[in-house]
């Protein structure tokens, strides 16, 4: 019991927790906010990994811009609460307990690969996974150079589409 | 880098699970679009989780990499998505997902 | 990790953050005394000989100020927003390095807080996050003008980050590495302003509008929204709002001087001297404390000169004439770079700043024209 | 700098980037953003080039091939799309990207007029279209590193210059509804079928003989199948003189160069002048280790060349039309450097292509403008609304018959075809001087019969040159237009002046005595000087000059234009007079205007029977036999009867019907039931997805 493993523990109560607060709360500001606290306690966790970039730019583009967006929107629209009710009475507890179930298998899963497999077992030996920008620089213009690309359309794509959905049309009311 | 020393790829997993479970049970019980769109978030951020700790695991930057694709897929996601739902609050006036189930507009 | 070692860090982080607080006091006398200057008045000069009280006797005002909360209000949040706002523009300081490595009893001690190979990233993060403080303010009053205040603020910072951003990435490409240190290192030979002219004066216009000062003060322009997202704000959670916009101005410009000019680096006319930081490292920290003042001086300047820009132009001045002038900036930095790298000829770099700043006074001109396009179009 | 290297591809890509968003967007866009982005796609080729340049500058010329994609794999056939970089390709990419762009800027300025005198304007964003296409295109064959690439360039310029000579295709030159110009679009592209045949002949030897096509493969094989089998070589180089002929508009193959002239002058200059011309010599000199294995082909080559520049120097004497001149002109320059690449004086061949691209363009551009300028006089004059039963006089802005005494209404104009003329004319101390003189003296040191024959040529280039001037710019105003031609705006001008400072300094790029550009291509070209004994008068020399050959081309240029200045500058052409040439040489001068009859000799012995085979087969075996009565009464008939009787009543209705209905009518019920699964709610739609993710997981845990 090192202080790791301490701060390994607190981090996922905490990003455990944060997700249940999401699921639970009924003003979707709070859910927002929730959720940019699980974001930030996984981008502890990435650097726990030795992930420094990765864990940044979570912060930047999950936290920094992407919630802040959603927080945009929720403003915007005034939705904060909905009106109490259920169209669907049924769709509740099947869906935690489908939830539950697929809960029970991924642990079944981790506990099986835990006997069969070693790695699972315990993380190799002392990596060099501390991924400087220069080497993810050099895999992500070398050797995925054509997912980097598509990615570019993607997001061109993307900002068109949204400029076009909540684009007015002439005469039309707000 | 010793800080990982102690901490099994096991406990990351089961964080990941917890996480990506969490998030399909919002997709599922909440009717707010916004919050059900937020869940859909944290389901990839889960498997982001999963992604990194492999890739420590493994001692490769795929997993990384293969992480910074899903920020940016994500990214547009969000920016579509919520277009979407700023287009639809316009013609329904609510974000119940339980009011957007007719394909007339 | 011995004991030592956390002492260390935590002595220097309480140093900078009590630096930074009372940093903040006395720019707020630094402002108003440059600004009654700039106005032809004389400013406070009643509380200690040239005012130099002040700070402290608004400070107690402040704290015995009676602390109002709106009826409607979210109450948690409205109680954390001023918090969530402070806390970035102190932290985003930590990876600033003030000056070289000492060697004090026996130790090296450095003049940083945490030296990651990822530092301009890390404030980029931090940056981005500030926003949630005024977002959240603004929602939590449950105010009209405070909500606007917020919403305009969200936009505006998210637009003008990806300049801020882009303007990051020529000083990386000239350094070679994202860590603030090395990029102090690299500029021994040349300050980056020299060779990123426009760079520097992007992210100068862009962390203008970041840390919401005139003539980008949209969130808060009195005339519109009264004080916008700090309308309903009084007494010690007001003056934590107020702290932490002037501790994001000390911040951005010791993250400019860092980037810029040269950091804790001497003047370039005292090198190879004894006031090198090289034999004398205790002048690091001065030099730097030079460079911020009269980076601070010019953003004071601005204020007291510019008028405020109007909503819609400010947008797109950031989206169509910031962004795409820092792109090119960046293909043109590449570009050079490259070229000096192929030809084995590092005074190829000089291209960079001749092109750079010819695009920038096309930008310049064009923008002047469109303009008055449209000016003449309404006439 | 293998780096800038690898830039090698941009020079054709970049061309085809523009002319896709032109075809895009050139709807939408203005015409001057249309032709901005044209030019800029060309001009950034140019820069491109001038980078690759300086990197084979650095590099010490030593060629670089990079390669882009495999292409071909069939056996032992392997054709990868490879670009060749090396002194000789970098300075035809220079030429057609640097001469191309300068003319994309004029077209500019052209075409904005030229569409609204035609009344199409639709049609600019087009041409621009063309023209980089064009770039692309040229850029191919001179970077591809094999035969086969070069003669993907070779037939795409072909079908740009097919493309651009019909651009009006639905008109005659002077805007009359008419197939003429569709005519010579055909023409000109079946003068180049008729050459492509031999490349294409030489290329399939070439296979046959060495297995490959790549330049690097067939020249190092080169001298060993010379002496095993001399006779392939000899056969491959005379068929590529076919390719040649027919692309560089030699004898016999030149007949559609001149009719090539229908296309907007911005084309005439740029691809049937300055750059796809010379793509023939290009390939001599490209192919100069194959030639210089056999010198009978080369005299072949040199001869065809030099009787081809005499034979159209003396037509170009007797045309009429401005552009005409220039066309046959063309004709005659290239036939100096086909004789030049074909004795193997390949640098000089290659010096007269930079300086005639130089000259020639800045004259057909000039005389584009001239062009323009009478257009605009004649759009001025008051006849605008013709009166009921008289039909408008049919006027002809290019007929230097009307023109006359332009330079007061056209005077920039005037001094930019003064200069083209001096180079073409080879005048001291223009760029064509320098080059045609290393020409000459190459064909005086080896060919002296061919040097004869150039230099009669010569003289008569300064002939007609001279004609053109003082009929054009001198005298008084034969027609109304000329008195009111106005001058043409900067966009087409200031190109021009470039052109023209081209043209008075290209000879720097191979100063006697510095011999840059032999220096330059000598890191591609190595032919080595056979050691002949000269005559003490021709053994004199710097570089590539001479001062003998020099001054009796410069005196016999100058006396030329002192000639026809006293035949047509000391007493100007009056209004509807003859040409005073007409009245001592008459029956000789009547055949130059007729273009000695080679038209009407082509069309009595090939066109005529072979259009008279044509239409037996088409109307008698094709029509009558194949159609009327095989296809109608057998085919057609057993068709019907198999397809009515027998398909559709028994099998379609009877069989296919019933399974088809059946089916229907199942899915109909199926699917009804199914129906109530469709409620329209999308989170019971994720709980379905859940629900299988659990049911697999679930499985493959229990497998």
């Amino acid at each position: 019991m090192n202080l790791t493993l301490i701060l390994f523990y607190v981090l996922a109560v905490a990003a455990v927790a944060t997700a249940t607060g999401l699921l639970l709360s009924r003003n979707s500001v709070y859910a927002a906010l929730f959720l940019v606290l699980n974001f930030a306690t996984v981008a502890i966790f990435y650097l726990l990994l030795g992930a420094p970039f990765i864990a940044l730019v979570q912060v930047t583009v999950y936290a920094g811009a992407i919630m802040v967006l959603f927080l945009f929107v929720i403003m915007l629209l005034g939705a904060e609460k909905l009106p109490r009710g259920q169209v669907l009475p049924w769709q509740r507890p099947l869906a935690i307990g489908l939830a539950a179930l697929l809960l029970v298998e991924a642990g079944f899963l981790l506990y099986q690969r835990l006997q069969t497999t070693a790695i699972l077992a315990a993380p190799g030996a002392e990596l060099n996974t501390t991924a400087t920008l220069q080497t993810l620089g050099m895999a992500l213009f070398n050797q995925y150079l054509l997912p980097f690309e598509v990615t570019s359309i993607l997001l061109l794509v993307a900002m068109i589409g949204a400029i076009v959905l909540t684009k007015q049309v002439k005469g039309e009311q707000a | 880098m010793g800080v990982l020393g102690g901490i099994p790829l096991s406990g990351f997993l089961a964080v990941s699970a917890i996480l990506f479970t969490m998030g399909a049970l919002g997709v599922l019980i909440r009717r707010n679009a916004i919050i059900i769109f937020m869940s859909v978030e944290l389901m990839l951020n889960a498997a982001n989780l999963a992604f990194v700790a492999f890739a420590r695991a493994y001692n490769v930057l795929n997993g990384q990499l293969f992480v910074f694709f899903v920020m940016t897929v994500s990214a547009a996601e969000v920016a579509v998505g919520l277009a979407l739902i700023v287009a639809i609050f316009r013609s329904k006036h609510s974000i119940d997902v339980d009011q957007m189930s007719s394909l007339k507009g | 990790m011995n004991f030592a070692l956390i002492l260390e860090w935590l002595i220097k982080a309480i140093v900078l953050v009590l630096l930074l607080l009372g940093g903040f006091a006395y720019l707020t006398l630094y402002e108003r005394k440059a600004l009654a200057r700039i106005q032809m008045r004389v400013g406070p000069n009643r509380a200690g000989p040239w005012g130099i009280l002040q700070p402290i006797a608004d400070a107690v005002k402040l704290i015995f100020k009676e602390e109002l909360m709106p009826a409607q209000a979210d109450k948690l949040l409205f109680f954390l927003a001023p918090v969530v706002t402070l806390v970035p523009a102190l932290v985003i300081t930590a990876v600033v390095p003030w000056g070289p490595t000492l060697h004090v009893f026996g130790r090296d001690i450095t003049l940083y807080i945490a030296d990651i190979n990822v530092g301009v990233l890390y404030i980029m993060s931090v940056a981005s996050i500030a926003v949630y403080g005024i977002v959240l303010a603004g929602w939590s009053s449950n105010n009209k003008y405070a909500m606007m205040g917020g919403l305009r603020s969200t936009a505006q910072m998210i637009s003008y980050e990806i300049a801020l951003g882009l303007s990051f990435v020529g000083v990386i490409l000239l350094a070679g590495s994202a860590s603030m240190t090395e990029i102090v290192t690299a500029q021994k030979s040349a300050w980056f302003v020299l060779l990123q002219p426009v760079g520097t004066v992007i992210f100068l216009i862009a962390t203008l509008a970041e840390v919401n000062r005139a003539p980008f003060d949209m969130p808060e322009a009195e005339q519109e929204l009264t004080a916008g997202y700090h309308s309903e704000y009084s007494g010690m959670k007001f003056a934590l709002l107020f702290m932490a916009e002037y501790d994001k101005m000390i911040a951005i410009c010791s993250i400019a001087a860092t980037l810029f000019f040269g950091g804790y680096r001497e003047f370039w006319f005292l090198s190879n001297t004894i006031l090198s930081v090289d034999r004398t490292p205790w002048l690091g920290p001065i030099y730097i404390f030079i460079k911020i003042f009269v980076l601070l001086f010019g953003m004071i300047w601005v204020r007291a000169t510019f008028p405020r820009i109007r909503y819609d132009r400010l947008m797109a001045f950031g989206w169509k004439v910031m962004l795409p002038l820092s792109l090119a900036l960046i293909f043109i930095t590449a570009t050079f770079i490259l070229l000096a790298q192929q030809l084995n000829n590092n005074l190829l770099l000089a291209g960079i700043p001749v092109v750079s700043l010819l695009v920038g006074l096309a930008a310049i001109v064009l923008v002047n024209r469109m303009l008055r396009r449209k000016e003449y179009a309404r006439a | 700098m293998d780096t800038l290297f690898s830039l090698v591809p941009l020079i054709v890509f970049l061309p085809v980037l523009g002319l896709l968003i032109n075809i895009a967007f050139g709807g939408k866009m203005g015409e001057k953003a249309i032709g901005t982005v044209a030019s800029a796609a060309s001009g950034l080729a140019f820069v491109v080039s001038v980078l690759l340049g300086v990197a084979l500058w650095a590099g010490g010329g030593a060629e670089h091939v990079v390669p882009l994609a495999e292409w071909i794999r069939i056996g032992t056939l392997n054709i990868p799309w490879t670009f060749r970089v090396d002194t000789l390709s970098v300075t035809m990419m220079l030429v057609v990207s640097g001469v191309g762009t300068l003319i994309h800027i004029y077209a500019i300025g052209y075409m904005h007029e030229d569409v609204r005198f035609k009344n199409d304007v639709g049609r600019y964003a087009r041409f621009f279209v063309f023209l980089n296409l064009f770039i692309a295109m040229m850029m191919i064959l001179v970077s591809g590193d094999s035969y086969l690439m070069l003669f993907v360039g070779w037939e795409g310029v072909g079908l740009c210059s097919f493309l651009l000579i019909g651009f009006w295709y639905e008109m005659d030159t002077l805007g009359r509804p008419s197939w003429a110009n569709s005519n010579a679009a055909k023409k000109a592209m079946i003068a180049n079928r008729i050459g492509d045949f031999g490349f294409l002949l030489a290329a399939f030897t070439m296979f046959w003989a060495f297995g490959s096509l790549q330049f690097g493969e067939v020249f190092g094989k080169a001298s060993q199948i010379a002496a095993a089998t001399p006779g392939v070589i000899l056969f491959i180089t005379l068929f590529l003189l076919v390719g040649v002929a027919g692309k560089s508009a030699q004898i016999p193959l030149y007949v559609w160069l001149p009719d090539a002239m229908a296309g907007p002058t911005p084309v005439s200059a740029l691809i049937h002048a300055a750059t796809m011309v010379t793509a023939g010599v290009y390939l001599v000199a490209r192919s100069w280790p194959l030639y210089s294995l056999v010198p009978n082909a080369q005299f072949i080559v040199a001869l065809v060349g030099a009787v081809t520049a005499l034979f159209a120097a003396t037509i170009a004497a007797g045309q009429y039309d401005i552009k005409k001149v220039l066309a046959y002109s063309t004709i005659s320059q290239l036939g100096f450097m086909v004789a030049a690449v074909g004795m193997g004086a390949y640098v000089a061949g290659m010096f007269h292509l930079i300086t005639h691209a130089f000259f020639k363009a800045l004259l057909f551009l000039s005389a584009g403008s001239v062009i323009l300028g009478m257009e605009r006089g004649h759009h001025h004059l008051p006849h605008h609304e013709p009166e009921a039963g008289h039909t408008e006089e049919l006027f002809d802005p290019g007929d230097m018959r009307n023109m006359g005494g332009l330079r007061k209404q056209m005077p920039v104009t005037f001094w930019l075809y003064i200069f083209g003329t001096l180079a073409l004319a080879g005048i001291f101390p223009f760029a064509g001087f320098w080059s045609k003189d290393e020409i000459l003296l190459d064909a005086a040191r080896k060919f002296p019969a061919i040097y004869i024959l150039l230099t009669i040529a010569a003289f008569l280039t300064a002939f007609y040159m001279g004609r053109q001037i003082w009929m054009v710019f001198y005298g008084k105003p034969r027609h109304a237009a000329a008195e009111h031609a106005q001058e043409s705006p900067k966009v087409m001008t200031v190109p021009l002046m470039v052109l023209a400072a081209l043209s008075l300094l290209g000879g720097l790029l191979n100063f006697p005595g510095i011999d840059t550009l032999t220096n330059w291509l000598g890191h591609t070209i190595e032919a080595a000087e056979g050691e002949v004994a000269l005559p003490a008068w021709l053994a004199v020399s710097w570089g590539g000059f001479n001062p003998w050959t020099a001054l009796i081309s410069l005196g016999l240029a100058l006396l030329a234009i002192y000639i026809s200045w006293l035949i047509y500058g000391r007493k100007p052409l009056e209004n509807g007079q003859k040409d005073p040439l007409k009245q001592p040489f008459g029956f000789i001068f009547t055949a130059l205007e007729r273009k000695w009859y080679v038209d009407e000799i082509y069309a009595a012995v090939i066109l005529n029977p072979y259009v008279a085979i044509s239409r037996f087969l088409a109307d008698v075996i094709d029509w009558r036999f194949w159609h009327d009565w095989f296809h109608e009464k057998v085919i057609a008939g057993t068709y019907n009867f198999v397809s009515k009787t027998v398909l559709d009543l028994r099998i379609d209705q009877q069989f296919i019907d019933a399974i088809a209905n059946g089916l229907g009518n199942l899915t109909r019920r199926v699917s009804g039931s199914l129906r109530r699964l469709q409620n329209g709610f999308v989170r019971s739609y994720a709980l379905a997805v859940l629900f299988g993710v659990v049911i697999i997981l679930g499985y493959l845990l229990l497998k």
